[in-house]
């Protein structure tokens, strides 16, 4: 068990290269793996310990700040030329500079040089955790994987965790202990604090006010309780602006206590979402759901599924249900209740049509439908849901209620009002703001800025030097998740125990620590906290290894949540059940709506500096580096507004003047802002990205309300998309793209799918001779039914291949480099589109027209059928990516990686190059993967690589509804081979005869034959 | 070539050289222009001119490798731009010289001994124009040589199945040939400014490049079977290197690249550019230098002629194409033609088949083809055509090709203009020089055309 | 009139070939110097930080390989003993060494030593020791007759071509998986037979072959594929 | 008799006619080491003196074979024997692909062969000529004609020939000195 080496403090301290006073010999070992991996250190100095890297460590704007955003890099042209001509190794004419090599002094045991190590841990978002393995190269995590022992994860993960070892590695993120502007250290923090805390206990601490924000972790939670009892006068306020209040107050409406909702997709025929957006990665337990709605959507099983979505602003969510009703979210209400049975409100004839049929297909499925009501609806409609689930007796079945996993489900917004109140009363001394940044996201009526700055004291813990900590006297850069010691709770109640990946790059602090002072134990640490937590909760001898295994397996058995018998009370289900005929009517229909979203990249604003996320093309939209107003196509046609022209919006008495963006499927007289853009303060990759829309959200209608002002300003602004063209309409012809079909056509006919090209379709003979002899021979299918088109694939994949980020202006030019890419097409009425995600890598032809038009050869054919491309032997004609029908192929028009900053030397995976400037690149099928098993099986002296299902490209591996599988198609048992034989399954472009190896299973939708034509 | 031969019947063909020219006038007044003209205020500033619009262009390649390809307007799906767009025009301006020097030297069509030297020497610019423009397009043009078979440590060797490696060939080959071709059809004429200058200096330097040449009956036996070896191999490279050209795009499969007519048509449409340029330097060059005496009316017009001719068969291709894309019955190709009558690059299209199929028209009227004015216009509306086909085939083909969602747009930045108008540059000055220091005219082959050599042919 | 001396005739034919010969010399340079030691380092030491002797430890007092590269079987990288390993022994014996001082330094102060790279594979090349070595390439087969070198250089140019060679036959080069660390072993002829698995072999390539089945190597079309080496 | 001091004698003529008759008679005289100069070709010129045929097609013919077969033996051998690669699913020997180099190839070297040989074959470069030492021979480059009769020849006799170039109406006659 590698943990307890892990646990070794003297690892911990010596593993990080960061760190500053001593440079030490697991840095210099970092050495050894980078001179044998991709990454070209000139010398050690530049690695670590010396001058320049303590330089860079703590410069502000580390060398080659400019690198990630601008379009032409700043660097000389040695350095450019030095780079490439370093690519172009010995046969350039070039000669190697003389590579210092660094052994360890004592070597670690459990370290076997170029052997990575995988480590369980978590991450979390809101208080739910993500359930992680996270791989490392010599203490170096390097890659963020699901892990697929745990029950919510089962492998799978989402955009933030895969991007948050970016954030860790994040240049900009603070680095030291900043008192009034000024470095300073832990250690005087510690005096002054411990001073004033003692006039604090005789007040009993009255004047101790702490705003972090939801967490559910079981330890911190007890801390706390112990702070709050060394204190009984302090608080404890929590605050994040995307907050689950309305679940709560919802069940409170129901059941008179707040409950967390669990829904059992796997048992759904029916599932109908009120403006729910489960399929989004910020919707707790969003992992486990994508892969239960995936599991029921296959049209061969028999009993697929059918989804219905009543919402407004549109969502992945939406785009994938058989039926989209498209209405104000205000609306929603109305219509739930309709569903619950109530005859009140007013429909049009459509929409009578579409709540009649759901409601039929709900009674004809009880206890196997589910109604899921959406985050951002006000408590009646989760009150309704509730009712209407215990209506159709799927409570139990598809809908399961437990106790909430975050430790305190107190109304936010009540608390951070409080919190105000206390403020201007002058009733603070000391405000403890953790991992929060109110100053940015705080609803703009509370003011939470004046009130602020009327407190004495103000500690600020965070990961960066964000709004808030500006206006803080103290700031302490918090440690990473995957730098300290924690716990916390999956969507299901399981604990898991974060343990740290490396030690503190910038001897960072956790909250624990922090409380730990407050609470005057200035020796506790954040491992001693956890430990001693769990140790309380399973005494006995056996606690070591009980303690391993946790850390082993990545959860602490037993801690799972069971399901909770909740009672309705009566009083409220009177008022939410059927014969409730008034509701917070939007008013008169033509009033103009305004939605609050979270921004599907960068959440509420937390991931604004994460260069990763910023670049992660939005699901619908496919916008990069921005946020902009969403517009119905026929709103925008009457205001006469187009996309990228300035519109002011004006509620609530605010006013923001920001870009349209004309989405398909959007309602009309509603539009749809995103949360998180306009940071002031927020690093290279966010400050001054997009704007800041929190001006114009209030406590009392945090995510819609009516009576927005829209109007029309001059001036446009540059959107960088990286999807122009969102349809499969070219001219007057509809191109075969997404091949799509309903259930009911497939079961006639399942060969719907035609066009397979001739078998031979070429004068010469092939290499199929050849390929079938291979033992292995690599193909890939995507499955476009289960594929919600989360973006996760892209994210693991950049991580995994070192991907560069080009910036918003490169983007806008076209030359973003992901290696796959998600395709989103909007076919039909733009009001009430069909909606298609198709994941797009490279195809790998065994025909490969990129292959034949390359000069040098730099792009060929390996005996297994992988197009390799040859970086080193690239001169960078751009031929291939011409010759390519399905353009996948990127490339370095700059010298976009980044050769200079060292937190990024850190994170690269060694085990592939760093591409360099005007070379092509593109996905390769993870082939560092694929060797790996190809040297383990051969050591062992057979031939057989057990690969299936074993060995996973980075995209397969992280995708949560497993739509791409990949493996061997010479072993007729294996998953890909089985998939590709089904008939749903077709090559894109096949007719071109370019026979390639990535295909797709065809796209079946499963509507109801009452609401069609 | 049939055009060329058919006289409008009752016109009198103007003669290839002015009368009342004898073997030792030819040589003066030719020699003359370089030995005892004195350099000209116009000369020195247009040469001035040109070498500061060549600035432009060293300006625009510093840039383009200190920071990399990206500095051009190029991107995924559009891979190539203005780069391929000039290489390829360049390279179809080249061909008019080849096609005078070598076939019309096969045809006997002996008017073009008074242009066929400077023709040749345009082509030779012109190709070093071309020449530039696939190694600044490389992403890494310091591995250029890579291209080159030749003994590597790495063991390994260039694609030869890559339309590019065939360029390599062809176009070096194509250099190269042009290069001795031109160089043998000096020797004697640097002979004849070897006796002919009194600077000792230029004596020694004539004398060299001449090789000593006398004049004697062997050598010139040799030196006419040579000279007409040459142009017969010349001929089938000159439509052989157009051919490889077009390959780049037909071997592709990208909608409007991937066609079998382009060979023919690329080959038509060089020359058809080819000529424009030749008319863009004579006339002016006859005029300056008065050299009327010797390019005549008679070739100015033929000249036109050959564009017509040419122009006609470009039309072809253009209408062809579009006819194969609706034939065809493919959903892209049939797109293709869409996309250039609606696309977003539509007025490209339009304005290339307005100046190359619409203006020259009024070529048929013998009054224009013979008026040097509107000749030299519209020899320049014609190379601006040739250069917009090859924009609409290279950009607009590759702007919107499979897959709707990676359709791009194409916009180019000032270093694509500065690099481009710099050759313009480039190839003005060298014309500028090459006036002054050699021979512009072929003075031993314009004496075999003069009544008295004619004689001794028939005896 | 006469411009030129009789001697120009001879002059001007002899600067041709000439001109012929000095270029065809400069190409011939070019691809020379490519190979030459100057740009590869073969067959030159490094300057390192102890003058430690491969030759005295191998031949001399006979450390296996695998005592100081303890990873060379099971990774892909062969591995740098840390100054531990040094110091098992020599915390005993040469303890007055000057030679030795920086070692001693080093496990002293915690700070490693800093050896120059000699084997050195440029950065997009994926070497892998483990399987090499699996397969039955003996270390000296690339490395050289490491226990002969007094101070430690590269044996081969490290370049494609040279890795290729192999590749392209690799019967010429395998041999029995228990010789693969025996730095004397030498390659079977007439005169010195060798016996293996019950067969006597007289030539190499008839033992290559029998080993490219017995270890199950993949074909050469396989081991030359780009991405075997090149991700 | 041989005169080491003279190179051969030059008779000046005006036009291209009478240099050619000339050139018939002093072939029929038998005369066999002469030379004829124009200033521009004149096939009835070589022909009158006895020059049929010349090498210089036979060289670009070889030459060409030779660049062309070189060529195709190249990428043959490239492609199977030195290094097969997969490219594309294309036959290792996929012989189409090849023609257009091999195309180019013959074409190069069956050109430069042809004007390298003719130069080789001509003698030059030879800037240094006993002819250049009669400054009247200058006219050669612009509209005089001779021919030469060169002391090697076995019925050179210094006043016979003389004489007999005289018969010819030459514009002048001189010695060439060597």
């Amino acid at each position: 068990m590698m943990m307890e080496e892990q646990n070794g403090k003297p690892h911990k301290e010596d593993v990080c290269p960061g760190k500053k006073d001593k440079l030490n010999l697991e840095t210099a070992n970092a050495q050894i793996e980078e001179t044998k991996g991709p990454e070209f250190w000139r010398s050690l100095e530049e690695l670590a310990g010396s001058g320049e890297f303590q330089e860079m460590m703590h410069r502000e704007f580390p060398k080659g700040a400019s690198e990630w955003l601008d379009t032409v890099s700043r660097r000389g042209f040695m350095k450019l030329m030095g780079a490439s001509l370093a690519m172009a190794g010995m046969t350039a004419c070039t000669k190697q500079p003389l590579e210092p090599i660094v052994p360890y002094v004592k070597q670690p045991e459990e370290i076997v040089p170029g052997k990575p190590l995988f480590f369980a841990t978590a991450f979390t978002l809101g208080g739910y955790a993500a359930p992680l393995l996270v791989e490392s190269h010599l203490y170096r995590p390097t890659k963020i994987e699901g892990n697929d022992k745990h029950p919510v994860s089962l492998g799978g993960t989402d955009v933030f965790s895969q991007a948050s070892v970016l954030g860790l590695y994040d240049p900009d993120r603070s680095q030291n202990v900043i008192h009034l502007g000024n470095v300073s250290s832990w250690g005087q923090f510690k005096e002054v604090i411990l001073a004033t805390l003692k006039d604090q206990s005789a007040s009993q601490g009255a004047g101790i006010r702490v705003l972090t924000g939801a967490f559910s972790s079981p330890a911190l939670a007890d801390q706390s309780q112990a702070f709050l009892k060394l204190y009984p006068q302090a608080k404890w306020h929590v605050y994040e602006p995307v907050n689950r209040d309305n679940a709560y107050e919802g069940a409170k409406l129901a059941f008179g206590q707040p409950v967390d909702t669990q829904y059992q997709l796997e048992n759904a025929d029916v599932i109908v979402t009120l403006d729910a957006d489960f399929l989004y990665a910020g919707f707790p337990g969003f992992t486990k759901y994508a892969r239960d709605y995936a599991k029921r959507r296959d049209p061969d099983s028999g009993n697929m599924s059918r989804m219905y979505a009543i919402e407004s602003s549109p969502t992945s969510t939406g785009l994938k249900s058989d039926h989209r009703l498209p209405v104000r979210a205000v609306d929603v209400e109305m219509i739930a209740c309709q569903l619950a049975g109530s005859s009140g409100g007013s429909l049009s004839g459509a929409q009578a049509k579409f709540v009649a049929s759901v409601v039929k297909e709900l009674q004809a499925h009880r206890g196997s439908s589910v109604v899921i009501p959406g985050e951002h609806q006000p408590p009646a409609v989760h009150a309704l849901a509730h009712a209407i689930n215990a209506q159709l007796g799927n409570v139990g079945k598809t809908v399961v209620y437990t106790d909430t996993v975050v430790a305190n489900p107190a109304n936010q917004t009540e608390s951070l009002k409080d919190l105000v109140a206390d403020m201007k009363a002058g009733k603070v001394q000391w405000l403890i703001v953790s991992g929060v940044n109110p100053l940015f996201d705080s609803p703009a009526d509370v003011n939470f800025a004046d009130a602020f700055n009327g407190v004495p004291n103000r500690v600020h813990l965070g990961l960066y030097q964000d709004e808030t900590a500006e206006q803080c006297h103290w700031h302490i850069n918090e440690t990473h998740y995957l730098e300290s010691w924690g716990d916390t709770r999956a969507f299901d109640g399981t604990v898991s125990i974060v343990q740290p990946l490396i030690a503190p790059l910038y001897d960072g602090k956790s909250l624990h620590e922090l409380l730990g002072v407050l609470s005057d134990d200035a020796q506790l640490s954040a491992y001693n906290v956890v430990q001693d937590y769990w140790r309380k909760q399973h005494p006995g001898s056996d606690f070591d290894l009980f303690w391993r295994r946790s850390l082993h397996d990545g959860w602490v058995q037993g801690t799972t949540y069971t399901p909770k018998q909740v009672s309705a009370k009566s009083e409220n289900f009177s008022q939410t059940t059927t014969t409730r005929s008034t509701f917070s009517s939007g008013g008169p229909a033509s009033a103009i709506e305004i939605n609050f979203r979270p921004d599907p990249s960068i959440y509420d604003g937390r991931f604004s500096n994460n260069a990763w996320l910023q670049e992660l093309p939005k699901p619908l939209s496919k916008l990069t580096w921005d946020n902009a107003v969403w517009i119905g196509p026929v709103m925008a046609e009457r205001m006469g507004v187009a996309t990228k022209d300035l519109v002011r919006v004006e509620v609530n008495g605010a006013k923001v003047d920001l870009p349209v963006w004309i989405q398909a499927g959007h309602p009309d007289n509603s539009i749809t802002v995103f949360l998180g853009y306009g940071r002031k303060r927020a690093g290279r990759a966010g400050t001054g990205a997009g704007f800041d829309v929190y001006p114009l959200r209030t406590t009392a209608t945090p995510y819609f309300t009516t009576g927005a002002q829209v109007t029309k300003i001059s001036g446009t602004y540059l959107l960088a998309s990286t999807q122009g063209y969102q349809t499969m309409d070219a001219g007057d012809e509809t191109r075969p793209i997404v091949r799509t079909a309903t259930l009911e056509e497939y079961k006639q006919h399942a060969d719907f799918n035609e066009e397979k090209p001739p078998a031979e379709l070429t004068l010469y003979p092939g290499f199929d001779a050849q390929y079938k002899k291979e033992p292995y021979a690599w193909g890939m299918t995507i499955d476009l039914n289960s594929c919600v088109g989360c973006n996760n694939c892209i994210i693991a994949c950049q991580s995994e291949n070192n991907i560069a980020v080009v910036g918003k202006e490169q983007v806008n030019h076209g030359r973003h480099m992901h290696w796959i890419r998600v395709d989103a097409y909007y076919q039909g009425d733009r009001s009430d589109p069909q909606a298609y995600f198709q994941p797009v890598p490279c195809m790998q032809c065994e025909n490969a027209p990129c292959e034949l038009v390359c000069p040098v050869g730099a792009t060929t054919h390996s005996t297994e059928g992988l197009n390799d491309m040859v970086y080193n032997r690239c001169v960078g004609t751009r031929y291939c990516s011409n010759n390519c029908p399905y353009k996948v192929r990127r490339f370095n028009f700059f010298l976009f990686s980044d050769w200079d900053t060292p937190q990024y030397k850190m994170m690269r995976n060694p085990d592939v190059t760093v591409r360099s400037r005007g070379v092509m690149e593109k996905c390769t099928y993870c082939v560092q993967r694929i060797s790996e098993y190809r040297i383990k099986a051969e050591e062992s002296g057979t031939t057989d690589r057990n690969t299936d299902g074993d060995l996973k490209t980075a995209c397969q591996q992280s995708c949560p509804a497993n739509a791409i599988i990949f493996g061997n198609i010479n072993d007729a048992n294996s998953q890909v081979s089985k998939l590709k034989a089904k008939q749903r399954n077709y090559g894109l472009l096949d007719d071109l005869n370019t026979r390639p190896r990535t295909t797709y299973l065809a796209e079946i939708r499963n509507p109801n034959p009452e609401l069609q034509g | 070539m049939a055009d060329l031969m058919q006289v409008e019947p009752g016109e009198q063909k103007p003669p290839v050289i002015a009368p009342g020219h004898n073997y030792g006038t030819v040589t003066d007044k030719i020699a003359d222009v370089v030995l005892k003209k004195p350099v000209s205020l116009g000369w020195l500033g247009g040469l001035f001119v040109c070498f500061l619009i060549l600035q432009w262009m060293l300006y625009g390649v510093t840039l383009l490798f200190f920071k990399g390809v990206g500095v051009w307007g190029v991107n995924i799906p559009i891979g190539w731009g203005f780069a391929i767009v000039n290489f390829v025009w360049w390279i179809g301006i080249g061909h008019a010289g080849t096609l005078i020097s070598a076939i019309l030297l096969l045809l006997r069509q002996s008017w073009r001994n008074s242009i066929n030297r400077f023709a040749e020497a345009m082509t030779l610019f012109a190709v070093a124009c071309a020449g530039m423009y696939p190694i600044f397009h490389l992403g890494r043009p310091w591995l250029a040589y890579w291209l080159f078979p030749y003994p590597n440590t790495m063991g390994y060797w260039p694609n030869f199945r890559s339309p590019l490696v065939w360029d390599v060939f062809a176009v070096t080959t194509y250099g190269t040939i042009s290069l001795v071709f031109w160089f043998v059809g000096l020797i004697p004429d640097l002979a004849t400014m070897r006796e002919r200058t009194d600077k000792k200096i230029l004596k020694y330097i004539f004398g060299m490049a001449a090789l000593g040449w006398r004049f004697s009956a062997r050598h010139w036996s040799r030196y006419e079977t040579a000279y007409l070896l040459l142009a017969g191999l010349a001929t089938p490279l000159v439509l052989s290197v157009h051919t490889v050209v077009s390959f780049d795009f037909a071997v592709g499969i990208v909608p409007g690249w991937h066609t079998t007519i382009f060979p023919p048509y690329f080959v038509a449409g060089a020359i058809y550019s080819g000529f424009a340029m030749v008319l863009v330097l004579a006339i002016p060059i006859r005029k300056f230098y008065n050299l009327g005496d010797f390019i005549t009316e008679r070739h100015i017009e033929n000249s036109a002629m050959v564009m017509l001719g040419t122009g006609w068969i470009v039309a072809y291709g253009y209408a062809f194409e579009a006819f194969m894309n609706w034939y065809g019955g493919d959903v892209y190709e049939g797109f293709v033609r869409f996309n250039r009558f609606h696309g977003p690059y539509a007025l490209t299209y339009m304005a290339l088949l307005f100046f190359n199929l619409v203006v020259p028209q009024v070529l048929w009227i013998r009054k224009v083809r013979i008026n040097n004015f509107w000749l030299f216009l519209i020899s320049l509306d014609v190379l601006v055509g040739m250069w917009l086909e090859r924009f609409v085939i290279v950009v607009v083909s590759l702007h919107r090709d499979f897959l709707n969602s990676s359709w791009g747009m194409y916009y180019p930045t000032q270093v694509d203009w500065a690099i481009f108008i710099g050759t313009l540059g480039f190839f003005t000055a060298c014309i500028f020089l090459f006036m002054r220091v050699l021979p512009a005219i072929s003075i031993f082959e314009l004496r075999t055309l003069l009544p008295e050599a004619e004689s001794v042919k028939h005896e | 009139m006469q411009i030129f001396h009789r001697a120009t005739n001879t002059l001007a034919k002899a600067s041709i070939f000439g001109g012929l010969i000095l270029v065809g010399t400069l190409l011939w340079a070019c691809i020379q110097i490519q190979r030459s030691p100057y740009v590869t380092y073969q067959h030159v030491a490094r300057p390192q930080p102890v003058p430690f002797s491969h030759e005295h430890h191998v031949a001399a007092i006979g450390i296996d390989c695998r005592y100081c590269h303890t990873s060379v079987e099971n990774s892909s990288f062969a591995g740098i003993p840390p100054t531990k390993t040094c110091m098992n022994c020599h915390s005993e014996i040469w303890l007055g060494g000057g030679m030795l001082q920086p070692v001693r330094d080093s496990y002293a102060s915690g700070k490693s030593l800093i050896w120059n790279r000699v084997n050195d594979l440029p950065d997009f090349v994926y070497f892998d020791h483990s399987i090499h070595i699996s397969k039955g390439v003996g270390c000296n087969t690339c490395h050289g007759p490491v226990d002969r070198m007094p101070l430690m250089y590269n044996e081969g140019s490290l370049q494609m071509e040279w890795c290729l060679d192999c590749h392209r036959s690799p019967a010429k080069n395998l041999r029995p998986q228990e010789q693969v660390f025996n730095m004397r072993y030498e390659q079977p002829t007439t005169q010195k037979p060798l016996l293996y698995d019950g067969k006597v072999y007289t030539d190499q390539m008839s033992l290559g072959a029998d080993l490219v089945t017995k270890y199950h190597l993949r074909t050469v079309a396989d081991i030359t594929s780009c991405s075997t080496c090149h991700r | 008799m041989k005169d080491p001091e003279i190179y051969g004698l030059l008779a000046e003529f005006d036009n291209a006619e009478a240099v050619v008759e000339a050139a018939h008679k002093t072939y029929a005289a038998g005369y066999r080491k002469i030379d004829a100069y124009s200033p521009f070709p004149i096939e009835e010129l070589w022909e009158a003196i006895g020059f049929h045929s010349n090498g210089v097609a036979k060289i670009s013919l070889l030459g060409g074979l030779l660049g062309g077969t070189s060529a195709y033996i190249l990428q043959w051998w490239i492609n199977t024997i030195s290094y097969p690669v997969n490219i594309g699913g294309r036959p290792y020997h996929s012989w189409p692909s090849f023609i257009i180099v091999t195309f180019e190839m013959t074409i190069l070297f069956g050109g430069l062969s042809a004007v390298f040989g003719m130069l080789a074959m001509n003698g030059l470069p030879q800037p240094y000529h006993p002819l250049f030492n009669v400054d009247r021979f200058a006219a050669v480059t612009r509209d005089k004609f001779f021919i030469a009769i060169f002391s090697s020849d076995a019925k050179y006799d210094p006043m016979e020939t003389k004489q007999f170039l005289q018969s010819l109406h030459p514009s002048a006659v001189m010695e060439v000195p060597t």
